[in-house]
């Protein structure tokens, strides 16, 4: 990790310096453990602030949108694919961008680690290669980082940056995930009315703060659903089925876009487990069109075309 | 002033006769949080936590009240009427809240309790409402109420404070709200001297345990408009990705928006929390935003708490210094750091 | 009968064909008659249930 | 008949029942009838010859009982004199009647039925509402066998030698349909010679009949159905393809019987003075082949030879485009335009909606409690004003309506009645005459989705239409007026191939009136038929060829560009602005329409050691043999023709149609050079269609062989010492033959160019074998789904030369109905962008089936989409797609599906 | 459960359910009266959102063909 950031350093700084790009969007350290920023260098000289470490789950690509300079910008895989959906979706230019590809080891859960350490207060974690020590007024631990990845990560297949100008580090091989999707498998043998409570349930916590949506990169519009009054789709108050109809059709609007970067998960301030939507329309675009979304710059996701010779009978 | 004690084996079946005089909220593990729940839910209440979650205004101030009802059936004889929604103002106690979480309600008082306009809901609510504090032997990295005028164990705003001795909760009556309340509680003992001290001593070895340090005593001598065109926004707000997450686990926060639903031919007119971080929140009829952009948002944030408030009411700022939104944020946007930038800023 | 070219065209028979030819004619300026001998339009397609390759109902 | 309002009482009053001939006799109908509950006009007949009335001179029911006087039984045959500038025949065909053949037992025996028959037992306003049952006891048939070819490809028990060309597809169509009503259980059997699709897109259908839904072919001319005694059962005794005898035993069978000529209309033909064929078919010739022999008569549909719907539709445009061309210079003289007053604005006005409820006679009266609605409405936000009315279609209502509207100012109407399907157009007029703007009305159907369906229910029904009302009143107080914008037409055109369809087409066009610019990427015109000798009717090609390519040379409307392609397209329908390229020499074009005709080119064979020995040529090679009169022919002892070379396999599954044709005519040809010529003739089906199957019987007469061979068990060539041997697997000898061949020709496999520029540059879609795919594959076959953009000729699908010509007329004509409008009226149902709420995501751009969206290119919205409402099909699918709700469709909005939501 | 009558909010395409629905009517089939029908230009037109909307107005069922 020491290596990953001080090689975001010395690039970030040749980037600016010799005026490839204007800005460099990456990390720094948080003022809280188990926290980053993501933060925008424009001048060589602040290239080191930036920082890098298994707590830089928010996506980058974020903070992409409407800009007209020359951005360099930090990409691990997820991320990356999230920068190829934005320039299909004519969010941003490819050539406005220098991308910096991570081959990326995985984002900690830092709510795992909070349990593992029976919720007493954590001053500092510090990582050392696949293990990482947490350090509190009374007590020192040491982790497995390979137990305490997030979801997502544990099940990613997609660790390096698809799509990069240059790359820091060195690609590996991706992992095999047998069984990704136990969990919507799970939830899918369930019968209906057990599903409907098992969602109610998962939602039941949710304050509409919307932090799972603005966490995401998919979600650029710049009026949302949620927002719109002639006519208003969804309440504002927290009424269980305004709730519901959020969440499902965020999640729908992220079918066969979504990257799971795991994002909105990790954003949201009550540990819903947001997940559990999209990643039932990823494997369905999955099953049904063979769609990762982000892997390639010249195809739009499946359910943004049309095609009269679709292979599916129904739709002619 | 009354000094009562309570045994801690014995102190949940004292709530448990309190049952008849109050609804009781206690605060509850639910999950990787804690929460405020009523007592007779069957979760078992725990004491030994940091905080809540989310804070405890949803109490007083829910996000989601329903406060008239009306018929748009013209057959109906009330068609078109307004008609207060039924509430339920009997006392309650919120037994184990935080002293920030009490003090936040003092700097709220101000915006629904004034003498040009009360908010009558909030109102009723709160002065039904005892506050039972509980202080903070072990403050976490992420507290600075010294910093905004409280403390781990600050009375203000509440109407007995707890100190929690280990076998036992010393219990100190503030009001008569208080007194009241503990006049009631059954199994309390008389406090001897020696726990009195000891609750000294905690009292004074819990603030010194809060190192960070906020200053917030220049923010009065700034000129509004300088602070407000300070280069530093949009630094600031660059992370910032414009959820309510702080404004809605934030105490202090209070800004709400009336909604009014019409499901068939029954309307329900509904006061909701608002966030001034959403873009909804100025949009204008016309379609003219005033704050269209994030930065104009994230300004407007700290501005409220920070400056306006404390030019307005000259009560401090609008902050308790519970850490929630530092905690929380997604992207790490730290309130203590802003309140730096804002304090120490020359305009040059 | 007049000189000069008559705009009009005659068409015999109410089928798919006739119906056809009468559109394209009306919709390019020219006067229809169309010529059917029972009392509807249509022909024989109206009686397929439906066509091929397509299964689309003939109606 | 004005008076009609089609509420059918006369056809219920009616006390005679007569045989149902729209529903092929099987169940009855009366005497007063209406054909069928879709018929246009919707207007009740009388059947003189079953009236009562008019047989015995008393009853009159019907006119004692029509509501509005609309029976005139003393109404008298008139004659009319009609003065036409051309004629044009499109009389159709009559069904063989299988009672000539005894041995069918169709006279006898109930459950032997016509193939035309079964089209109305499937049908859902057939006798038994589509539920699939035998005549004889109305039970669920188990087997079913189908019997082709009955009147057809037959001189021996009836005088029909032509193939009839459309059963064999409409067989397998029959026995899909009845085994997706019956279930996958149900055995369908056709019995057949040669399987003749050679549609496009029909060998995929047989495939699919054969391999998905389990019918069963069996290949073997059917001598006699047998009788069981004492069962509903049928037994067919065939010969199956070893050769042996068998029977099987089936509940119903059905006689795909051929299409033929009426007596009258031979008895018509001749009164015309027009020539018919051998078949008794209109005469026509390849080059030119909607023309009869009569100069000013054209001929279209099954009367000029068998064919299916889109050969017809097709031929039918071609027809009027010829009518079209000798009658070009009083185009538009005859014809009357519409006055209308001008639109009132009703903008910003408070909704004031009247609500007009139909009685519909009995039809809604009878169940719906009409008053009740119609008071209900007047209970409901900016109603003011409501009536119901008997017949809100009649001619006297429609006057009524315009008056309360005028006098109580109403500006959104809602009629509660019919059907807005057939109804709405009539209310809109209304709206227009009193100057509404035609937008401001909406229609609910309380009689075919309420009365006519709930009949026993009718409290149910009464608050249901309430409901409807409500829900309609809702959205039209939300309807605002729509413009239809105008837009000016280019009236040139461009043809893309210099080919036959491109010059056909391009001749047409010019022959109307229009100026064209025609396109061909070589340095020559003419394109494939350069290299074909002679027709199947023995005319000669480049004859014809060279007199097509002069006309259009001396044609001062049309303008050449040879060894010239596009380069790019822009714009739309009336307003295209086209790019040509000439060897690096760029060309602006400006057309308001464009008919592709880029034809499609023969393959090169890759087997039977083509290429490897030189004796193996292919029929464009043979044509240019004929062409050149190469001495060598006539010293050939042997030759072979191998059918299906690259056709009809996995990689290629369909039929390129015209080999058969082509193999049989040259062998034919042979034949006339050298009599003695051994020839053999290795096919899979042979598809001589139509009257080809003339030549078929010639070429038997003649000597040639015919051996059939299956596409597992293709023909093996090989050299031996330089002898080419064919060896191959004879089914009817039942050993393997080895021919030794001087000339070995492949009928190769005609292959498209599979153009995606093109296809790109206009918005048109490919099929998966590289054909372009018109508009509908039975009533849009000469023209694309994009407007203004039309198709001819292989490029569509491999056809024959009169085929060709027919769509490349098709297609002009098809054009002309736009061009000749000079201007175009865009619908008001159209897609539209608020760019305030866009995110350029570019989801409407890429699922817009017709591409009307696009990117903003300057100003302040730069990267917002638009809509060109041009472009716009008024779908919607765009806006549903839309995650920023920047979209909007006018005439179903958001806001107004959401009102008709919320008052469900 | 005997007197409960669903509510079904039914979207049909222009050019083929509501056809097809008016055939009924012509073929004169009868069918419970709970189907309310909203007439789209193309099933495609549907937005989840009219579904949802239509189940929180107390359908239900939500049937959308084209």
């Amino acid at each position: 990790m020491v290596t990953y950031t001080d090689e975001i350093r010395k690039t970030a700084k040749k980037l600016l310096e010799d005026k490839t790009v204007d800005v460099f969007i990456g990390y720094k350290k948080g003022t809280v453990p188990m926290m980053n920023e993501p933060v925008l260098v424009s001048d060589a000289d602040k290239a080191d602030t930036l920082y890098w470490d298994s707590f830089c789950g928010l996506n980058l690509c974020n903070y992409l949108t409407k800009r007209t300079d020359r951005i360099g910008i930090l990409a691990t895989g997820c991320n990356s694919r999230n920068i190829v959906t934005h320039i299909i979706e004519n969010q941003i230019k490819r050539d406005q961008l220098y991308i910096v590809g991570i081959p990326c080891t995985g984002m900690i859960d830092h709510r795992a680690v909070l349990r593992a350490v029976k919720e007493r207060e954590i001053l500092e974690v510090t990582e050392n290669g696949d293990s990482f020590t947490v350090k509190g007024n009374d007590f020192n631990e040491t982790f497995d980082k390979k137990e305490y990845l997030q979801a997502n990560c544990k099940t990613c297949t997609h660790r390096n940056p698809v799509e990069y100008d240059e790359v820091i580090g060195t690609p590996f091989e991706e992992q095999e995930v047998s069984e990704a999707y136990r969990d919507v498998e799970k939830i899918k043998g369930m019968a209906s009315d057990k599903k409907w409570d098992f969602f109610t349930q998962m939602i039941s916590n949710c304050i509409r703060c919307y932090a799972c949506r603005n966490a995401c990169p998919l979600c650029y519009c710049p009026t949302c659903f949620v927002d719109e009054s002639g006519p208003q789709w969804v309440g504002k108050s927290i009424d269980p089925t305004d709730t519901m109809t959020f969440h499902i059709l965020r999640a729908y609007h992220c079918a066969g876009r979504c990257t799971d970067c795991g994002a909105c998960e990790r954003a949201c301030p009550v540990g819903i487990p947001v997940r559990q939507f999209t990643r039932k329309l990823n494997k369905d675009v999955f099953d049904l069109f063979k769609w990762e979304a982000g892997l390639s710059l010249d195809e739009r996701p499946p359910l943004d075309v049309y095609r009269p010779d679709d292979y599916n009978d129904f739709i002619r | 002033m009354t000094l009562k004690l309570f045994a801690k084996e014995q102190w949940l079946t004292t709530l448990e006769g309190l049952k008849e005089s109050y609804k009781i909220f206690v605060p509850v593990r639910d999950g990787d949080f804690h929460t405020f729940m009523p007592l007779d839910e069957g979760k078992k209440p725990d004491f030994d936590y940091p905080n809540t979650r989310l804070s405890p205004k949803s109490l007083i101030y829910p996000q989601s009240e329903r406060i008239f009802e009306y018929s748009l059936d013209e057959s109906a004889p009330d068609a078109h009427i307004l008609k207060e929604t039924e509430k339920d103002y009997s006392p309650r106690a919120i037994v184990g809240i935080r002293p920030c979480d009490a003090h936040a309600f003092k700097i709220v008082e101000l915006n629904f309790d004034s003498p040009e306009y009360k908010d009558p809901w909030w109102v009723q609510r709160y002065e039904s409402t005892v506050l039972i504090g509980l202080g903070c032997n072990d403050p976490v990295s992420t507290c600075f109420c010294t910093s905004v005028g409280g403390g781990p164990f600050d009375e203000d705003g509440l109407d007995v404070i707890l100190y929690d001795l280990g076998e036992s909760y010393l219990a100190k009556g503030l009001t008569d709200k208080g007194e009241d309340f503990l006049a009631k509680a059954k199994g309390r003992t008389k406090a001897d001297d020696a726990s009195i001290k000891r609750a000294e001593e905690l009292a004074k070895s819990a603030s010194d345990k809060i190192s960070v340090n906020v200053p917030v005593d220049r923010l009065k001598d700034k000129v509004i408009n300088e602070l407000f065109a300070a280069s530093f926004w949009e630094e600031v707000a660059f992370s910032c990705i414009n959820c309510g997450t702080c404004t809605y686990l934030c105490p202090t926060c209070w800004c709400f928006d009336i909604q009014d639903e019409v499901i068939g031919k029954e309307g329900d007119r509904i006061k909701n929390w608002d966030s001034c971080m959403f873009p909804l929140f100025t949009l204008h009829g016309s379609g003219h935003n005033p704050r269209d952009n994030k930065f104009q948002r994230v300004r407007q944030r700290f501005m409220h708490k920070l400056k306006y408030y404390v030019d307005k009411y000259d009560n401090g700022v609008q902050c308790s210094g519970c850490g929630r939104c530092v905690r929380y944020c997604p992207v790490n946007i730290d309130i203590r750091e802003v309140c730096k930038l804002m304090n120490s800023y020359r305009s040059d | 009968m007049p000189d000069e070219v008559m705009g009009s065209v005659l068409v015999v028979g109410g089928g798919i064909a006739g119906m056809q030819s009468a559109l394209d004619l009306a919709d390019s300026g020219y006067y229809v008659y169309l010529l059917e001998k029972g009392p509807s339009i249509g022909g024989s397609m109206a009686k397929l249930d439906k066509t091929f390759p397509t299964n689309d109902c003939a109606m | 008949m004005d008076k009609c309002i089609a509420c059918g009482l006369c056809a219920e009053k009616c006390p005679k029942k007569v045989d149902d001939l729209y529903n092929e006799n099987l169940i009855k109908r009366k005497a007063a009838y209406v054909e069928y509950a879709q018929a246009v006009p919707l207007k009740y007949a009388i059947d003189k010859d079953n009236c009562i009335y008019f047989k015995k001179g008393k009853c009159r029911a019907c006119e004692k009982f029509c509501p509005t006087d609309a029976i005139n039984l003393e109404e008298k045959e008139e004659e009319l004199s009609i003065h036409a500038g051309a004629i044009i025949l499109a009389p159709g065909f009559t069904a063989f009647d299988p009672s000539e053949y005894l041995t069918y037992k169709y006279a006898k025996h109930p459950n032997v039925v016509t193939s035309f028959e079964f089209e109305r037992i499937l049908s859902a306003t057939g006798p038994f509402q589509g539920h699939l049952v035998r005549p004889s006891d109305h039970k669920e048939p188990k087997k079913i066998a189908w019997l082709q070819c009955i009147g057809s490809r037959d001189i021996n028990q009836c005088d029909t030698g032509y193939c009839s060309s459309v059963c064999c597809m409409y067989a397998i169509k029959e026995a899909v349909v009845a085994k997706e009503h019956a279930g996958s259980d149900l055995d369908c059997a056709i019995f057949f010679m040669d399987m003749r699709t050679h549609g496009k897109d029909f060998d995929r259908y047989y495939d699919d009949a054969k391999e998905k839904n389990g019918v069963r072919f069996i290949r073997s001319r059917v001598p006699t159905i047998e009788s069981v005694e004492g069962s509903d059962e049928l037994i067919i005794p065939y010969v199956n393809e070893n050769g042996d005898i068998s029977e099987e035993s089936f509940d119903m069978v059905v006689l795909s019987v051929g299409l033929k000529t009426s007596p009258e209309l031979i008895a018509l033909a001749e009164k015309l003075g027009i020539d018919l064929t051998e078949g008794k078919l209109c005469q026509t010739a390849s080059f030119h082949p909607v023309s009869t022999s009569k100069e000013g008569i054209y001929v279209c549909g099954a009367f000029a030879g068998p064919k299916d719907i889109p050969q017809s539709v097709i031929e039918a445009s071609s027809a009027a485009a010829k009518a079209g061309a000798c009658l070009s210079v009083s185009r538009n003289t005859m014809t009357r335009e519409k006055k209308v007053p001008e639109e009132k604005n009703v903008t910003g006005d408070r909704p004031r909606i009247g609500v007009f409820v139909c009685q519909c006679g009995i039809n809604i009266g009878g169940v719906v409690d009409v008053p009740g609605v119609r008071d209900y409405a007047e209970s409901l936000p900016f109603v003011e004003y409501v009536t119901d009315n008997l017949f809100s279609c009649s001619t006297d209502t429609q006057d009524i309506m315009a008056q309360v509207i005028k006098e109580n100012n109403l500006n959104r109407i809602v009629v509660a009645a019919c059907t807005p399907k057939t109804h709405e157009p009539l209310f809109q007029e209304t709206l227009i005459s009193v100057g509404l703007n035609k937008y401001l009305f909406e229609m609910t159907n309380i009689r075919n989705q309420d009365s006519w369906v709930h009949k026993d229910e009718p409290d149910m029904a009464t608050q249901k239409a309430k409901d409807l009302v409500r829900m309609a009143v809702a959205k039209v107080a939300l309807v605002e007026p729509l413009v239809e914008p105008e837009l000016d037409v280019d009236e040139r055109a461009l043809v893309i191939g210099g080919g036959i369809s491109g010059m056909a087409s391009a001749k047409s066009l010019s022959d109307q009136g229009y100026n064209v610019d025609i396109v061909e990427r070589s340095a020559q015109l003419g394109g494939m038929a350069l290299n074909l000798f002679r027709t199947w009717k023995g005319e000669d090609i480049q004859k014809n060829l060279s007199e097509l390519i002069e006309s259009i040379e001396t044609d001062s409307n049309i303008k050449i560009h040879l060894d010239t392609e596009l380069s790019s397209v822009e714009g739309f329908v009336g307003n295209f602005k086209t790019t040509l390229n000439s060897n690096g020499k760029q060309e602006v074009v400006e057309h308001g329409i464009a008919v592709i005709a880029t034809g499609a080119n023969e393959s090169r064979p890759d087997e039977y050691l083509y290429g490897e020995d030189s004796r193996v040529v292919t029929h464009l090679e043979l044509d240019q043999m004929f062409m050149n009169n190469d001495p060598s022919l006539k010293d050939i002892k042997t030759a072979v023709f191998i059918q299906c070379v690259g056709s009809r396999e996995p990689d290629r599954p369909y039929c390129s149609k015209v080999c058969c044709t082509h193999s049989i005519e040259s062998a034919l040809y042979l034949k006339e050079l050298n009599p003695n010529m051994n020839i053999y003739v290795l096919y899979r089906d042979i598809r001589t269609y139509g009257e080809r199957e003339y030549i078929y019987r010639k070429a038997r007469l003649a000597g040639i062989m015919f051996i059939r061979f299956s596409v597992d068990e293709k023909p093996k060539v090989s050299k031996d010492n330089d002898v080419l041997k064919i060896e191959l697997w004879d089914p009817i000898l039942e050993e393997t033959v080895v021919i030794k061949a001087d000339l070995l020709a492949l009928a190769s496999a005609i292959v498209s160019y599979k153009d995606e520029k093109l296809a790109q540059f206009f918005k048109v879609p490919l099929n998966e074998d590289g054909f372009f795919v018109e508009k509908h594959a039975k009533l849009g076959p000469s023209e694309f789904a994009t407007d203004g953009v039309f198709l001819c000729g292989m490029a569509h699908y491999p056809k024959p030369i009169d085929e060709s010509i027919a769509q490349a007329l098709a297609a002009s004509s098809r054009a002309v109905t736009l061009l000749a409008k000079k201007t175009i009226h865009v619908g008001g149902t159209v897609a539209e962008v608020n760019p305030l709420f866009c995110s350029s995501c570019g989801v409407c751009v890429s699922i817009c089936p017709y591409s009307a969206p696009s990117f903003i290119e300057e100003g302040p919205f730069t990267g917002r989409a638009e809509v060109n409402p041009v472009l716009c099909k008024g779908c919607g699918l765009c806006v549903a797609s839309c995650r920023s709700g920047a979209l909007n469709l006018k005439g179903f909005g958001e806001g107004q599906l959401m009102a008709m939501i919320n008052q469900i | 459960m005997t007197d409960w009558e669903p509510k079904i909010t039914t979207f049909l395409c222009n050019w083929c359910s509501y056809g097809a629905a008016d055939l009924a009517g012509v073929s004169r089939l009868q069918y419970p009266p709970d189907f309310r029908v909203i007439r789209v230009p193309c099933s495609g037109r549907v937005s989840p959102k009219f579904i949802l909307a239509a189940f929180r107005h107390g359908s239900d069922g939500v049937w959308v063909s084209g």
